[in-house]
């Protein structure tokens, strides 16, 4: 399949538009001013990433179905991970301007980061060579690598940095071993090809799964799955709050959507390995996030341990994969991840407002009476907390409630049923940061603050929280979109 | 006419939810105008649903229909509806929602004075959730509406429980003892979607659920059977009970006391009764027995009680017995089908369990408003320290003494028709387990009598023995002072209710026979 | 005579693993950063065995192993900033003295 | 059919006092003569509507045949409706009869009966002291009103569970009336306070109503309805009724009629304070004595009696299916009769005497009912009603004369004895015929007639027609029982008037004790007329020379209704043995009383003449066979200990199961923690170092930092899923 310039631009256009945004932006904060706190470098990135956000949807409304340069396809399920990814990072980009103009010189550099993670998602969700899905992940390792340690001489800043590293450099050694295996097996990169040649070769039977496993291994720390957990509360502990909030979501959105597409294109002859699998991982998953949460004291690092938690839940999207056009699996994973995006970013930077009036603590004390001192914000963090719990309307019911129907569609009865006993588990420390905020007398004095662009950044994550639970249909029809073509594609 | 009648019942559940909107949009200093406006406001679905009382009554008590149905497309790409209607159990359970909510406003009005904005933002909020859950008739929507009740109840409890109670402690146990059963409840409804491919419950109660797979049948039936035993609540799983409704706020305990137990119950008749009929006659025999159970257990702790509030709590566990046992013994007749006079019992039984919904709500939810009012005046429900009060506060005394005397079934009263109503049909159906049931009602009449009557009211009032009284708008006070004129607006209605459904309960029984006749001939029986 | 394959892969399967024996053993970042870099470079042999027997005519696990060695630099590039970011305000690289965030 | 068109007025008898009683306590109640004015109108009003209809039936005897029913559908119950209705037979009329005439004598009583109590202080209650009142005297009006509905209701229901309902109506008013006083209490913490016995005879009552309701719904169930002449119409239903059977533990195969004929039957039981369940009745006399006068003797606790007539067709039934239930009638009301007699005699209280008595005289009832003596069943039903009415007001008004001569006394200045006084004690009386003439003389009446005086007395026939009941049909052990119970009757109750009316005053309040306000006299005189005279409704037609003429319509007409319900109810015609007998037995009890009591009145302080004779068996009689210490024994205890036992186990077992699991969350969340700690990573670096060391490497090579512990496990993790992949 050949395409003309022009039509490759098209297709490119999101990363295209990020490309040049990034440079833009590093190019604004040569010229910036002292006395600018960064918000011409950020209006431009968040600019950027709306504009490559617009471009990804006008492609997706498109149809588009191409292997661009060989080696990314522009389809569907790439565009809504891109479009959520983009919308994502620019929330946390607005959410953080106050926030990072105090703490940093290198403002400039700091927005183009992120930038540059979301075009490392962009590819890395595109991606259906093994090359590319190897660059990919480690771009976007190296990226979140510098923006996990990007506050200097903020100790716990760099030790998250430093744990992120040496833990994603390993893992990227192991799923580079995995890909070698692969090519090795097949005598291709490309991943189409090598489902295919894998599904005529018995004999490659046992590499192919040791490489699934390397594979998974090398994926799923960027999503946090048990066993590949262990950076996750730490760095999301230790990172600037936006980055964590960025970890979280986009990172691991980026995550899941790279292991759906490696595991349901190169590897579809092993769903019945993997689905046992991916069903362990995430009863594991989901146990020890939620376990470990419950016993927290600070909000964010409760909050690290409940994303490894939701991990869980998501992961059950493509355990439970299947081709029914409604609970098909990866629709759940899909819909789930978009709501969680906002939640999860909503939680995550409205601990700013906390952290600037504690100076730096997100201990439960400090949320004690919040409802009384500053019932805004209170209320839109039990809004959060509700959705991650999973109560309805929000989109965090939708989302459990698509990943729940897919594992009984498999009929993972048992699987089911500790996902919904984790529900459970997970209800009770959400609601315990509810019960500090509103049923507790304050410790603290006087309300907490947001600026005007986190409160921005928050009222709208809190709107499109409850606009997926309500006009359901309208993103499901997305999302349901994205897989046909998927498994049109490939699986 | 047609328009209203088909948009009436978005209408009434939607109403509190826009109201509490504009409650948050109100200043939180003004709040005389929120108090006012949310009383107001509320009276529409009152008015409303008494419309839609009258309207059924008049025009579709003998259609055999599920009336002012709406249906939309919600996400239609899993067949989920927004599908709304009501039949002759769902409408008196409106009315008695929207009674007891304006009510409880106007109540709350008076005695909550702090965080009045949240207040009755979250109870606005809550009648929209309970509303919903008796007109879904769409599985999701059904559990959307059923978990919407649950947040604002838990914030209810949380926020203004009285703080010797635990508050926090017995919202969260609230929460999660609901959420637990009802998240199970979620993946049942999901199989009934994988099994006939509709979340509407009309249309899967025609396909019917997992003819073919027993097993999946029996997971979903006790699935969706512990969520509702959750919140009926049904021994063993009642234990939320006491510490929530003691730790509520009055009109907190009104409210979860008067409706949303009801919601377990309603959701056994409404949607298991419907989908899994088979099962339900298989295990009606455990329904009926956990209801027999809760009724004598529950009236034997009641009367170990010497704290009003947590003894009132406690004969809920008791009365919501006769619901269980009642919808136990339906079960139980399905699978009766030759055995002749089932069918009638089987017509009573339902009968006697939806007519225990409605008595239940008012009679339990005046008791709790009189657990307010001595409270509200003597800071305390250590029926130790009372006594003699029938001299001193009369016109207290005489309501208790309607509310405790229906409460205990007497004959003339609302209770009464529910209790016999329930016996008569279980009777007829399982008379072993009605035999051991009467126990409770002597028990009931001694907690009731004993614990209730003879400690607050009876022998000679003595000042000595407690002196934290104060009137009731927390001004210091010699003695107990007679209800207020708010109090008696409250509570009066109900009182009303009580006496005139006792003597002539033959329009609510009409709108209950009317469900109960189509519901059962639905089932073939 | 040539070389067979399977001598390669034990090779960098031999390499990979003392890579990352190093990661786990030594305690100065540095050297686990160079463990990370041994194991890169032993997937780098793997992928030029692989070429080489299968697929010579297809440059693919070529341009994969140009690609890895970009990449590994660019992570050295990093690791090595981060860590000497992290002895300006620690004095140490040492790995099991920066260890404030726990469990 | 025709009926007189004064039967349609017969739904609007319970109405009148229903109305009343709404509206004293939402109206009237303040203004307290307003309260008893409203009162006593609606119950004259019921009492007219009463006596039309009841009249218009005795003049219409032919109507026996074609009982009077009217229904309106009522409550929708599956596929059928249930009918709710009036009905007027015979008895019906006749208890009309009695009830309106009763309760409105009641009514006027209690006007003057209710004045400014004793047992409170005046200082509390100054305006109720300054009218002379009780302080709830309008509250008193209310509740008679409600309970007069209830027995009127009862009476005119056409069906088993209207009955039921104003039964239970009448339970209620019951309670509260008995605990009218619920603020009295006495020094002697074991004498029971009118709160207390409230409760207890309302819970006793329920035991029996609970399983009058199981009976209620078995028939329901086997009948598909609950109207009196619908079921008893048909007797094909109650034949196989009779003749179907189930299986019961302990008792095995019972028929489905005789089952529900007990299980009705112990509803009686409850409300009629029969043997075992009698032991409410006595303290019942806590409330105040126009309620004994007219719940616990005349009216409520005849409405057992009422409701085994009503339902003798089932009975009957159920006998000639072979069940034993006539005969357990029989014997509990006969051992009743006797066993309740014998504990009047060593009674002191002046209406404890009576409500034995009472007791003792509804098992007559019962006996008869028993034995298939229906007639006779309804007559001393009715009968009973007037004197023993009679004797509770007269009392009430003794009670009231020695009460106004206790303060009368304090009054004026002797604070001599501070001690309690007890107005009901007989041995504080004495004398009392020349205080009191009125209220003696009718008393006297009324005792001579619950004696069975001979000829004279309307108890003499109606308790006669029993006893040749009993002789005619062969029930020996009843009669003997029976005839024992008469001279037991008649000896207490001459007990009681010699105690109370002869001798001398023995103390200085009944030395002062002033004759009763007429609002209270009169309805004593009208009552008395009847208790003398009504007994001439039910003179036997071959009574020796008054037999032919005196009227015994009453007697006739209720036959001819028994005819008409299947109850073949002849009369025994008369027979000078037994006659003789109990008139000897009467006269005799009589006599010995006047030997004990009359002939050397006792004096003031001296003991029961009785207890050193009787010795022990005295202070058992006293004692009331300590059937109220037995019962707290196996009854109260128990079910407060069970009680308790419940809540505890709900608070420690049933609610910690949750807590538990509760716990067993945070306990695993901590042991997770640990466990990771401790045992996967530390196991981990012990193990990768142990392998380092079997291979000859150095020891301790590995010495991970907390980055390097995260790496092992990643490393493990993936060995782990490796390894995995053999197992496929």
């Amino acid at each position: 399949m050949t395409l003309n310039v022009s039509a490759i631009i098209r297709l490119l256009s999101p990363e295209l538009i990020l490309l040049i945004t990034a440079f833009v932006v590093i190019g604004v904060d040569l010229a910036r001013r002292r006395q600018d706190d960064g918000r011409t470098a950020a209006t431009v990135a968040v600019v950027g990433l709306l504009l490559a956000a617009f471009a990804s949807v006008l492609l997706y409304l498109s149809q588009p179905g191409e292997i661009v340069l060989f080696t990314m396809a522009i389809d569907v399920y790439g565009l809504f991970f891109k479009t959520a990814a983009f919308i994502g990072i620019a929330l946390v980009i607005i959410g953080s301007v106050n926030f990072m103009a105090g703490r940093s010189k290198y403002l400039g550099e700091f927005y183009a980061l992120l930038v540059f993670a979301a075009l490392a998602i962009s590819v890395a969700v595109s991606a259906t060579n093994l090359i590319l899905v190897y660059i990919g992940i480690e771009f976007l390792s190296i990226t979140s690598y510098i923006l996990a340690g990007f506050l200097r001489g903020d100790k716990r800043s760099e030790e998250a940095a430093i744990k992120y590293f040496l833990y994603g450099a390993s893992a990227g050694a192991i799923l580079l071993f995995g890909l070698s295996i692969l090519y090795g097996v097949t005598g291709t990169t490309d991943m189409a090809t090598i489902g295919d040649l894998l599904l005529r070769s018995d004999s490659a039977h046992w590499l192919g799964l040791v490489a699934l496993m390397m594979v998974l291994a090398g994926i799923g720390y960027k999503a946090s799955l048990v066993p590949f957990h262990q950076w996750a509360p730490d760095t999301y502990d230790g990172a600037p709050t936006p980055v964590s909030a960025f970890l979280s979501t986009a990172s691991k959105a980026a995550g899941f959507a790279v292991l759906g597409r490696v595991i349901l294109t190169a590897f579809p002859q092993f769903q019945p390995d993997w689905t046992q699998i991916l069903g362990a991982i995430a009863v594991l998953t989901m146990f020890l996030g939620n376990l470990t949460a419950l016993k927290q004291k600070s909000v964010k690092r409760m909050l690290a341990y409940s994303s490894i938690g939701q991990a869980g839940y998501i992961l059950l999207g493509l355990a439970a994969v299947n081709a029914s056009p409604d609970f098909g699996g990866v629709n759940g994973l899909m819909i789930y991840l978009f709501g969680y995006i906002f939640t999860n970013i909503g939680a995550f930077l409205l601990l700013l407002a906390i952290e600037k009036k504690s100076g730096g603590s997100t201990d439960m004390e400090q949320f004690d009476g919040l409802a009384t001192r500053s019932p805004v914000i209170a209320l839109l963090m039990a809004f959060f907390l509700i959705s991650l719990a999973g109560v309805p309307p929000t989109a965090g019911f939708l989302g459990k409630f698509y990943v729940f129907a897919a594992v009984m569609n498999q009929q993972m009865l048992v699987l089911g049923a500790l996902a919904a006993l984790n529900t459970v588990i997970a209800a009770f420390y959400y609601l315990n940061v509810i019960r500090h905020m509103y049923f507790s007398e304050s410790t603290v004095e006087g309300g907490v603050s947001a600026s005007k662009g986190l409160m921005t950044v928050l009222v709208v994550n809190a709107v499109m929280i409850l606009a997926i639970g309500v006009f359901a249909q309208f993103f499901m029809v997305w999302v349901n979109n994205s897989v046909t073509m998927l498994v049109a594609n490939g699986f | 006419m047609d328009l209203l009648r088909s948009s009436v019942l978005t209408l009434i559940v939607f109403l509190p939810a826009v109201g509490s909107v504009i409650v948050a949009l109100m200043p939180k200093e003004k709040e005389d105008l929120i108090k006012k406006f949310s009383i107001w406001w509320s009276v529409i679905p009152l008015l409303l649903t008494t419309w839609l009382a009258i309207d059924y009554a008049t025009n579709f008590l003998r259609g055999n229909q599920m009336a002012y149905q709406a249906k939309f497309a919600w996400i239609p790409s899993i067949g989920v509806n927004y599908h709304v209607g009501a039949d002759g159990l769902s409408v008196p359970l409106l009315f008695l929602t929207a009674l007891l909510t304006t009510l409880g406003l106007y109540y709350s009005a008076r005695v909550i004075r702090k965080r009045v904005k949240e207040f009755f933002l979250l109870f606005l909020l809550l009648a929209t959730g309970m509303f919903g859950v008796f007109v879904s008739l769409d599985l999701i929507l059904f559990y959307v509406f059923w978990e919407i009740g649950l947040v604002p109840m838990y914030f209810l409890i949380g926020i203004w429980g009285n703080p010797k109670d635990r508050p926090q402690y017995a919202a969260i146990k609230f929460f999660l003892y609901t959420l637990a059963g009802s998240i199970f409840m979620l993946l049942a409804m999901i199989g009934v979607y994988l099994s006939t491919g509709t979340f509407d419950i009309l249309d899967a109660a025609a396909k019917g659920v997992w003819l073919n797979a027993p097993t999946f049948a029996m997971l979903s039936f006790w699935a969706f059977f512990i969520a509702f035993a959750i919140k009926v609540p049904s021994f063993p799983f009642h234990t939320w009970l006491p510490d929530a409704h003691t730790a509520a706020p009055t009109a907190g305990s009104v409210i979860l006391a008067g409706v949303l137990l009801k919601l377990g119950a309603y959701g056994i008749l409404r949607v298991l009764l419907s989908l899994f009929p088979g099962q339900f006659a298989q295990f009606g025999w455990i329904v009926a027995l956990l209801g027999v159970i809760g009724i004598v257990y529950g009236a034997f702790v009641s009367l170990a009680q010497t704290d009003l509030k947590r003894l009132i709590a406690y004969s809920s566990v008791s009365h919501m017995g006769y619901i269980m046992l009642g919808i136990g013994a339906v079960g139980v007749a399905l699978g009766m089908k030759n055995v002749a006079g089932a069918q009638e019992s089987a017509a009573m039984a339902f009968n006697g369990a939806s007519l225990q919904m409605f008595m239940h709500g008012i009679i339990t939810g005046a008791l709790f408003f009189l657990v307010g009012v001595i409270y509200e005046r003597a800071h305390t429900r250590d029926l130790k320290v009372f006594g003699g009060l029938s001299a001193v506060v009369p016109v207290y005394y005489a309501t208790m003494m309607f509310a405790g005397f229906a409460s205990l079934g007497l004959p003339g009263l609302a209770g009464f028709w529910a209790e016999f109503f329930t016996f008569r049909g279980a009777f007829g159906i399982v008379p072993v387990l009605a035999v051991i049931g009467v126990i409770g009602i002597v028990i009931t009449a001694a907690y009731i009598l004993y614990r209730i009557i003879q400690s607050l009211f009876l022998g000679e009032f003595d000042p000595k023995r407690w002196d934290h009284w104060t009137t009731v708008f927390g001004e210091h006070a010699d003695g107990p002072t007679d209800m207020a004129l708010f109090e008696k607006v409250t509570l009066w209605p109900l009182v009303i209710l009580m006496v005139l459904l006792g003597l002539w309960p033959t329009p609510l029984l009409a709108f209950f026979n009317e469900a109960s006749v189509n519901i059962l001939s639905s089932l073939h029986f | 005579m040539t070389v067979p394959l399977s001598w390669y892969l034990i090779f960098a399967t031999a390499l990979f693993s003392l890579g990352f024996f190093a990661v786990l053993s030594r305690r100065n970042a540095v050297a686990v950063l160079m463990g990370v870099e041994l194991m890169l470079n032993a997937v780098n042999v793997n992928l030029v065995a692989f070429w080489r027997y299968l697929t010579p005519s297809d440059l693919s696990g070529q341009i994969f192993v140009v690609f890895v060695f970009t990449v590994a630099a660019a992570e050295a590039a990093v690791g090595l900033a981060l860590m000497i970011s992290i002895y300006r305000t620690r004095k140490t690289i040492n790995v099991d003295e920066i260890n404030d965030l726990n469990l | 059919m025709n009926y007189p068109s004064v039967f349609n007025l017969t739904w609007l008898i319970p109405l009148p006092t229903a109305l009343a009683f709404f509206a004293i306590i939402l109206f009237a109640n303040p203004k307290k003569r307003l309260s008893s004015n409203i009162a006593v109108g609606a119950v004259i009003l019921a009492w007219i509507m009463s006596w039309a209809v009841a009249i218009v039936f005795f003049l219409n005897p032919e109507l026996t045949e074609h009982p009077f029913d009217l229904n309106a559908p009522w409550l929708p119950m599956g596929t059928i409706t249930f009918h709710m209705g009036v009905a007027v037979d015979a008895v019906t009329a006749g208890m009309l009869f009695m009830v309106g005439f009763v309760l409105t004598m009641i009514f006027i009583y209690s006007t003057g009966y209710m004045s400014f109590p004793g047992h409170l202080d005046p200082a509390k209650y100054p305006d109720a002291a300054k009218e002379g009142l009780d302080p709830r005297y309008s509250r008193f009006f209310a509740y008679i009103s409600l309970f007069a509905t209830g027995m009127l209701g009862l009476v005119v229901a056409n069906n088993l569970l209207m009955l039921f309902i104003f039964w239970e109506i009448m339970g209620l008013c019951s309670y509260l009336l008995i605990g009218f006083w619920f603020d009295k209490s006495y020094p002697d913490p074991k004498q029971i306070t009118p709160k207390q016995a409230g409760l207890k005879a309302f819970l006793t009552t329920r035991v029996g109503d609970v399983l009058f309701m199981m009976g209620l719904i078995f028939l329901f169930i086997h009948a598909g309805d609950l109207n009196f002449q619908a079921i008893f119409g048909n007797q094909e239903f109650l034949h196989e009724l009779s003749t179907s059977t189930v299986n019961l533990p302990f008792f095995g195969a019972v028929t489905w009629a005789g089952l529900i004929s007990m299980l009705i039957f112990w509803g009686a039981i409850g409300k009629s304070a029969q043997f075992p369940l009698h032991v409410w009745l006595p303290d019942a006399m806590e409330g105040p004595t126009p309620v004994s006068a007219l719940i616990h003797a005349a009216t409520m606790v005849s409405a057992g009696v009422y409701l085994i007539v009503r339902m003798s067709p089932l009975f009957s039934a159920a006998a000639h299916g072979g069940s034993g239930v006539m005969m357990f009638v029989a014997f509990i009301g006969a051992f009743t009769a006797l066993f309740a007699a014998t504990i009047a005699v060593a009674q002191k209280d002046i209406k404890k005497v009576l409500a034995y008595s009472t007791i003792s005289q509804l098992g007559y009832m019962f006996a008869a009912l028993g034995i298939g003596a229906w007639v006779a069943a309804i007559i001393h039903l009715l009968i009973h009603a007037f004197f023993k009415s009679l004797l509770f007001m007269a009392s009430g008004s003794v009670i009231h004369g020695v009460e106004h001569g206790h303060h009368h006394v304090h009054e004026h200045g002797e604070h001599g004895h501070e001690g309690y006084f007890d107005p009901q004690d007989m041995f504080n009386m004495g004398g009392l015929l020349k205080r009191m003439p009125v209220t003696g003389w009718t008393f006297i009446i009324g005792g001579a007639s619950l004696s069975a005086f001979p000829l004279i007395t309307a108890g003499f026939w109606s308790k006669d027609e029993i006893l040749a009941h009993a002789w005619a049909d062969g029930h020996m052990a009843v009669y003997w029982t029976l005839a024992a119970g008469a001279f037991l009757t008649a000896f207490y109750t001459f007990r009681q008037i010699f105690l109370t009316f002869f001798g001398s005053p023995r103390t200085e309040a009944a030395e002062h004790a002033p004759e009763s306000v007429r609002a209270m006299t009169w309805p004593l005189v009208a009552l008395a007329f009847f208790a003398l005279f009504g007994g001439f409704v039910a003179v036997p037609e071959d009574f020796p020379v008054i037999g032919g003429l005196a009227s015994d319509f009453m007697a006739k007409l209720m036959e001819m209704q028994g005819e008409f319900y299947g109850l073949h109810v002849a009369p025994a015609g008369f027979n000078w043995t037994p006659a003789l007998i109990s008139m000897t037995l009467a006269l005799s009890g009589i006599v010995v009383a006047w030997l004990v009591y009359g002939r050397k009145p006792l004096a003031a302080g001296k003991p029961d003449p009785l207890r050193k004779p009787l010795g022990p068996i005295y202070t058992i009689l006293e004692n009331k066979y300590y059937f109220d210490e037995f019962y707290h024994l196996v009854a109260v205890r128990p079910t407060l200990w069970l009680a308790q036992f419940f809540f505890l186990f709900d608070r420690n077992v049933i609610d910690r199961i949750v807590n538990w699991v509760g716990a067993l969350g945070r306990w695993l969340a901590a042991a997770l923690r640990r466990w990771i700690d401790e045992f996967i990573i530390d196991a981990a670096v012990n193990g990768a170092g142990l392998v380092t060391t079997w291979t000859g490497a150095v020891v301790r090579l590995i010495q991970t930092g907390q980055a390097q512990n995260y790496l092992l496990i990643l490393l493990l993790s993936v060995v782990v899923l490796l390894l995995l992949i053999p197992l496929k």
